[in-house]
């Protein structure tokens, strides 16, 4: 505090007229995107080794241990195909909901997955009933499953789920392990050779990515 | 009718009143222009006889209009400002430089719940943000806003301004006891003592004014200073100044006096159970007692709406009714031929852009340079013009004053706020008199006895 | 036919006018259980209780006080904590080794390295991990950037719990520039979760060390023109000169650490008292004042920013090349056995006492925070005050209520 | 490891200390009976050739059979941290005197300790729950009280006494209840 009274004062005051006229420093965030620095963890993102390829192998232990099933799993999987399997993030919130709901032993309405495909739900819950909604002959099920759609659609999968009360990752686990089971219509091999047959570039980028991650792209 | 009743029965207590008085104006209105197109004359006549009572509903209703602009823009100035001097870039998003966001603000208080504290006391409660805001606008009512622009020229003027601005603490009194609320409690006696005791140094400061001038009418005081600005009190009365400038921040509540609302000992004081338009009454009447502070600070000290130098007498002979049938085509061509003269370089030096681009900067720095002419005019022409630009530039410079003082100091503790109105400002408002007074009998008796 | 369907709802004030008694809270709402508890509840004539928080613009958190009052002056106080209770110990105990790490940072939110430090320090002597030196030293150098931001936040909220808007604005400029120097490296700008048992989580990078050094040329010359605003101010002066004054041996009594017990002329610095990591090996002063009121507690503050920078910059030229982090197990049996590690945090004594007996978890696991015993001493620091005055006092304690709390 | 600190502390306290003192890193450790503590602590506060005038912390301890209420100490003749454990206080009625008349600021670390494992210290002016709600009935931190997962078979069993009461006599016979085989 100096001798003269009121000295300090003026000395602030001219301080914040000062930085009236001073560049400002605020980000204008929606125009401005801040910084987000490489090791950022505000969000769930797969890793790249160094040839550039995905390190996750959709093992989907992540998502089977992760406690409210928040965890999406996305990519190519150990058979080459590529899947979402959750669906839209719009419907987390709901996914989640029922998740709750499900591990809690209560029935669970079914009507948040209707946007899958929609299928006749008759033949799975003949195939449950067969097998008594009995978890452990979840490989059984899903081979009568299969047997009766020509594959295994998503929306069966869910209805399993929510029978048997098997969490949704295992049974896709125990589906993605035998080969005989699939997850597409018999067709999806000719549409995707019609689709080369379209757009004849693809089919040569298709080749070389096949290629280059050892042959599992098909 | 029971969609009458119900409507009317959700209605809030200021929403009842407004959508009464509403009706009953336009009705007045109508009947005014009706009356006067009929009886002409007589109307008039019977108006100009009237001429004090007439000017003074006039006067009310302007100054209740031009409270809230006045509000919205110094809000704006304090959110703008305080942004600058943290070096944030403030509002940005509503209107140019965001310049409409305390317009909106006004507009969410409206909109927003309007509640009452169970405990309180709804009469009370209601009727505290009414005297508040109306003490402010009671007292905009004397302050001469340039030659003739006045509401009441009264020959107490000051004392009448000392007497309402007063009036503030019953206001603040009656929120805080009636809000029943220990923080709203405090906040109110914290008000009542601080504008008591601040009174006396801001009326005592100008004693040494009035002294010299030898009246309390402002308008009075303005004309005394006219011409250069070494005629202003501010020369002859430096202390007094200052201690005017202190108390008034007091009065007004502002920074670093701002202990009645201090929002990081007592909340929001007085205000704290407060929301809606209750609230926005209180929150208007802050930012019209900082205008009305600034605009008295000029009127007493700087000169009120005199120029700081004698404006060169000129007079501008335009009489537009000489160029008859010319004035219209005048009026037609001049903004396409000056738009086009003034997108014409743009065209030039900037043949990339599309042709629109330099057609709109065309129209804007026509219709720029069109206001400025005009208000350039309007300057010259009319002494009112002149003396309201000069009036509001002083006091949206004290203004700024005060939001500048707020995005700098902290806030001073109660007992220091009493000690420094009781035991310094007093004082010295007390010799800054004598030394007025005896100075005037010295130059008195040297001027006789020469 | 009646069509109003208005409920009586608790906001008209119509409805509960008869039964207005029912809506004052019986203070305390159960019989006192201690002498103490007994007299603080005991109202003299003129007096009133005030509750400040624990939703109060200047409780920094939610720190809540109620306050026996005569018209402004504060009679008696009793601070009742347990709002951000979230029983850290327990979970601990109730946690791997390496998950207590994440559980430490919100403690100390606002300095959360000083939490975590401890932590794996005392994790270190139960395994008798040796830390690789380089990690030691980037420990020491993200450490004090972390104190600077502290220190420059305190100093900015003691401006705004008096009143002044500005100074606090000033003081996160800086600081939001440490916490994006920090966040280049460990990935987060708030709770950084970065010192690892043996180490530290990822080594310093090319966009650090180039930031650093464009803010170490600024910093002084920023902080003291900051520090220009409010040091002379008379306003600011009188309100914190001789606010909350104590004595060296009641501090030491109250059991205070940190510039708090420094700003009353004890220089007791962990850092110097019972030196761990690098401090031994690094030049830097503990600055102290005698008069231990408010003002010394600020300005202690701004001379402890200036040493910081002096250790940044003898750990920029010190630091040597090596690992970051010591090899060790995945899983973490150490052999039972207790340790104890301190450290000096922007506060106070940052310590933790582990208690492990020879699984993957913690047995006992033992916060203590400096803010905590800082904040008893509101009785003492108030005597014969007003209630603007426990704002400043309080901010110059600059609890954090997470670390109180636990 | 400041080896003429254990001698001394051993020299002066002797039979008072349960077993020899123990060093560790940088820690020296005594143990001690709760009863000794206002003496113990005493001399070591003002005695000069100790003079440990910082209690560094103040925690209590459940072993799963007794109580332990542990200090740790800071002093300018010894580069080590001192730890006294006043031991073996029963976990039906664990009483320990306060240390309050050396140290006033260890009264908010005896209310916790009080509040976290019900020692009751003597001679705390204050000694009521600083953390948890004045009505709940247990006992967080003792080992006894399971977390939110076990809150259904805990005796604890939530938060509030109108839903049950905490017991802390009859200890579960459960394998969760881990010693310390120190």
């Amino acid at each position: 505090m100096s001798f003269v009274p009121g000295l300090g004062i003026v000395k602030g005051m001219a301080l914040t007229l000062r930085r009236f006229f001073e560049p400002k420093v605020t980000v204008r965030y929606p125009e401005v995107k801040a910084d987000v620095p490489p090791k950022f963890r505000g969000r769930l993102q797969l890793l790249y080794d160094e040839y550039g390829t995905i390190k996750c192998e959709t093992c989907f232990q992540c998502a089977q241990a992760c406690p409210i099933e928040c965890i999406d799993m996305g990519g190519i999987d150990t058979k080459g195909r590529y899947h979402v399997h959750w669906g839209a993030p719009e419907t987390y919130g709901e996914r989640r909901e029922e998740s709750a709901l499900r591990r809690s032993g209560r029935p669970v309405p079914d009507a948040a997955y209707a946007h899958f495909e929609p299928i006749d739900l008759g033949p799975v819950d003949a195939v449950l009933e067969e097998h008594d909604h009995d978890p452990a002959h979840m490989l059984a099920i899903l081979e009568g499953t299969q047997a009766a759609y020509g594959y295994l659609p998503v929306a069966a999968l869910k209805r399993i789920s929510h029978r048997t009360g098997a969490w949704y990752a295992t049974i896709y686990g125990t589906a993605t392990y035998y080969r005989h089971l699939h997850f597409e219509p018999p067709g999806d091999t000719v549409q995707r050779a019609d689709a080369a047959e379209r757009r004849p570039g693809d089919a040569a980028y298709v080749d070389a990515l096949s290629a280059a991650i050892g042959g599992r792209v098909h | 009718m029971t969609v009458v009743a119900r409507t009317w029965n959700r209605l809030t207590l200021p929403g009842k009143v407004v959508f009464t008085v509403v009706p009953l104006l336009v009705v007045l209105a109508v009947a005014l222009v009706v009356a006067l197109a009929l009886f002409g004359e007589a109307v008039l006549e019977i108006l100009g006889a009237n001429l004090p009572i007439v000017r003074f509903a006039v006067a009310a209703t302007a100054i209740l209009l031009m409270t809230i602009p006045t509000a919205f823009l110094i809000i704006y100035m304090e959110m703008k400002g305080i942004a600058l001097m943290n070096l944030r870039i403030g509002p940005d998003r509503v209107g140019p430089f965001g310049s409409l966001l305390s317009v909106v603000h006004g507009l969410k208080v409206l909109m927003k719940e309007d509640f009452t504290p169970t405990g309180a006391d709804p009469t009370v409660f209601t009727l505290a943000p009414v005297v508040v805001y109306l003490s402010a606008v009671m007292a905009l009512l004397v302050i001469p806003f340039g030659p003739g622009l006045f509401g009441v020229d009264m020959n107490i003027a000051l004392l009448y301004f000392f007497a309402v601005g007063g009036l503030t603490v019953v206001g603040l009194l009656m929120g805080g006891w009636a809000s029943f609320n220990k923080y709203s409690l405090l906040g109110g006696l914290r008000s009542a003592a601080q504008i008591i005791s601040y009174e006396i140094p801001l009326t005592l400061s100008v004693v040494g004014v009035l002294i010299l001038a030898g009246t309390m009418s402002l308008n009075q005081l303005v004309q005394n200073q006219a011409g250069w600005f070494t005629d202003w009190y501010i020369w002859q009365q430096p202390l007094g100044a200052l201690i005017f400038f202190i108390a008034a921040t007091a009065e007004a509540n502002r920074t670093p006096f701002d202990l009645t609302e201090a929002d990081s000992e007592i909340v929001a004081g007085f205000a704290t159970e407060y929301s809606g338009m209750r609230f926005g009454f209180f929150f208007f009447a802050e930012y019209v007692n900082v205008f009305i502070v600034s605009a008295l600070m000029v009127t007493l000290f700087f000169g009120g709406w005199n120029a700081p130098f004698p404006f060169p007498a000129t007079s501008l002979e335009l009489d537009p009714a000489s160029l008859g049938i010319g004035l219209l085509l005048l009026i037609a061509i001049v903004p396409v031929v000056a738009t086009l003269v003034f997108a014409a370089p743009f065209w030039l030096l900037r043949p990339a852009w599309p042709a629109w681009y330099g057609l709109v900067i065309g129209f804007v720095l026509f219709n720029l340079v069109a206001v400025a002419a005009v208000v350039g005019w309007a300057y010259v022409s009319f002494d009112w013009v002149a003396g309201l630009v000069w009036f509001l530039v002083k006091t949206y410079f004290f203004v700024f004053v005060f939001v500048w003082m707020r995005g700098t100091l902290p806030r001073v503790r109660i007992d220091q706020l009493m000690n420094f109105a009781w035991k310094w400002l007093m004082e010295l408002a007390f010799i800054n008199i004598f030394i007025t007074a005896g100075a005037i009998l010295v130059i008195d008796a040297l001027s006789s006895g020469s | 036919m009646k069509t109003d369907t208005r409920h009586a709802s608790a906001d008209d004030p119509r409805v509960f006018l008869d039964e207005q008694v029912g809506i004052f809270e019986q203070i305390p709402p159960y019989p006192p259980q201690t002498e103490r508890e007994a007299e603080f509840y005991t109202l003299r004539d003129g007096e009133m209780f005030i509750n400040i928080g624990p939703h109060h613009p200047s409780t920094h958190g939610v720190l809540r006080v109620i306050m026996k009052i005569d018209g402004e002056n504060v009679v008696d106080l009793d601070p009742v904590l347990g709002y951000l209770h979230r029983g850290v110990e327990k979970l601990c105990e109730n946690a791997d080794f390496h998950h207590t790490i994440a559980y430490m940072d919100p403690l100390e939110y606002v300095a959360s390295l000083f939490c975590e430090w401890p932590a794996v320090m005392a994790y270190e002597k139960l395994l008798d991990v040796e830390v690789p030196r380089r990690a030691e030293y980037v420990r020491v150098l993200t450490g004090e950037l972390n104190r600077i931001s502290s220190h420059a936040l305190a100093m900015g909220f003691h401006a705004l719990d008096l009143g002044g808007l500005t100074p606090i604005l000033y003081s996160f400029i800086e600081r939001d520039e440490i916490v994006e120097l920090l966040a280049s490296i460990t990935g987060q700008r708030m709770l950084f979760n970065y010192y690892r048992i043996g180490g530290v989580n990822g080594d310093l990078n090319h966009d650090f060390m180039s930031r650093l050094g464009t803010w170490m040329s600024r910093a002084a010359t920023h902080i003291e023109a900051n520090t220009g605003l409010l040091n002379e101010n008379e306003i600011f002066v009188r309100r914190n000169r001789g606010l909350g004054a104590m004595d060296s041996q009641t501090a030491l009594r109250m059991c205070w650490t940190g510039p708090n017990l420094r700003a009353t002329g004890v220089p007791f610095d962990i850092r110097r008292a019972h030196p761990y990591s690098v401090y031994p090996e690094l030049d830097f002063d503990v600055p102290t004042r005698s008069e231990g009121d408010a003002l010394a507690r600020y300005l202690i503050r701004i001379d402890e920013i200036k040493q910081s920078l002096r250790i940044i910059d003898q750990c920029l030229h010190e630091m040597p090349d090596g690992p970051i982090t010591a090899k060790l197990p995945r899983l973490l049996r150490p052999r039972p056995g207790r340790a104890f590690a301190s450290v000096e945090g922007p506060r106070g004594e940052y310590a933790i006492y582990a208690v492990s007996d020879g699984t993957d978890q913690p047995f006992r696991f033992r916060i203590h925070d400096p803010s905590f015993l800082h904040l008893q001493s509101f009785n003492l620091l108030m005597e014969g005050r007003l209630i603007a005055d426990w704002m400043a006092i309080n901010a110059s304690l600059d609890p954090i209520m997470g670390g109180v709390d636990k | 490891m400041d080896r003429a600190l254990a001698r001394r502390l051993e020299a002066r306290f002797g039979t008072m200390l349960a077993g020899r003192a123990r060093q560790r890193h940088d820690e020296t450790e005594i143990r001690i009976a709760a009863s000794d503590v206002p003496e113990v602590l005493r001399a070591l506060h003002d005695e000069p050739e100790f003079g440990f005038e910082l209690l560094a912390d103040l925690a209590g301890v459940d072993t799963g059979e007794v109580m332990q209420v542990v200090y740790h100490l800071w002093s300018a003749t010894s580069p080590d941290w001192l730890r006294v454990i006043a031991d073996g206080l029963p976990r039906e009625a664990p009483r320990a005197p306060s240390v309050t008349f050396l140290w006033k600021g260890a009264e908010w670390l005896e209310r916790e300790a009080f509040d976290m494992f019900g020692i009751t210290f003597e001679g705390n002016r204050d000694l009521r729950r600083i953390f948890m709600p004045p009505d709940y009935t247990s006992f967080p931190l003792r080992k006894d009280f399971y977390l939110a997962d076990d809150a259904a078979r805990s005796p604890g069993a939530g938060v509030r006494h109108m839903e049950r009461t905490h017991e802390p006599t009859n200890t579960p016979d459960d394998e969760r209840l881990r010693r310390v085989r120190a």
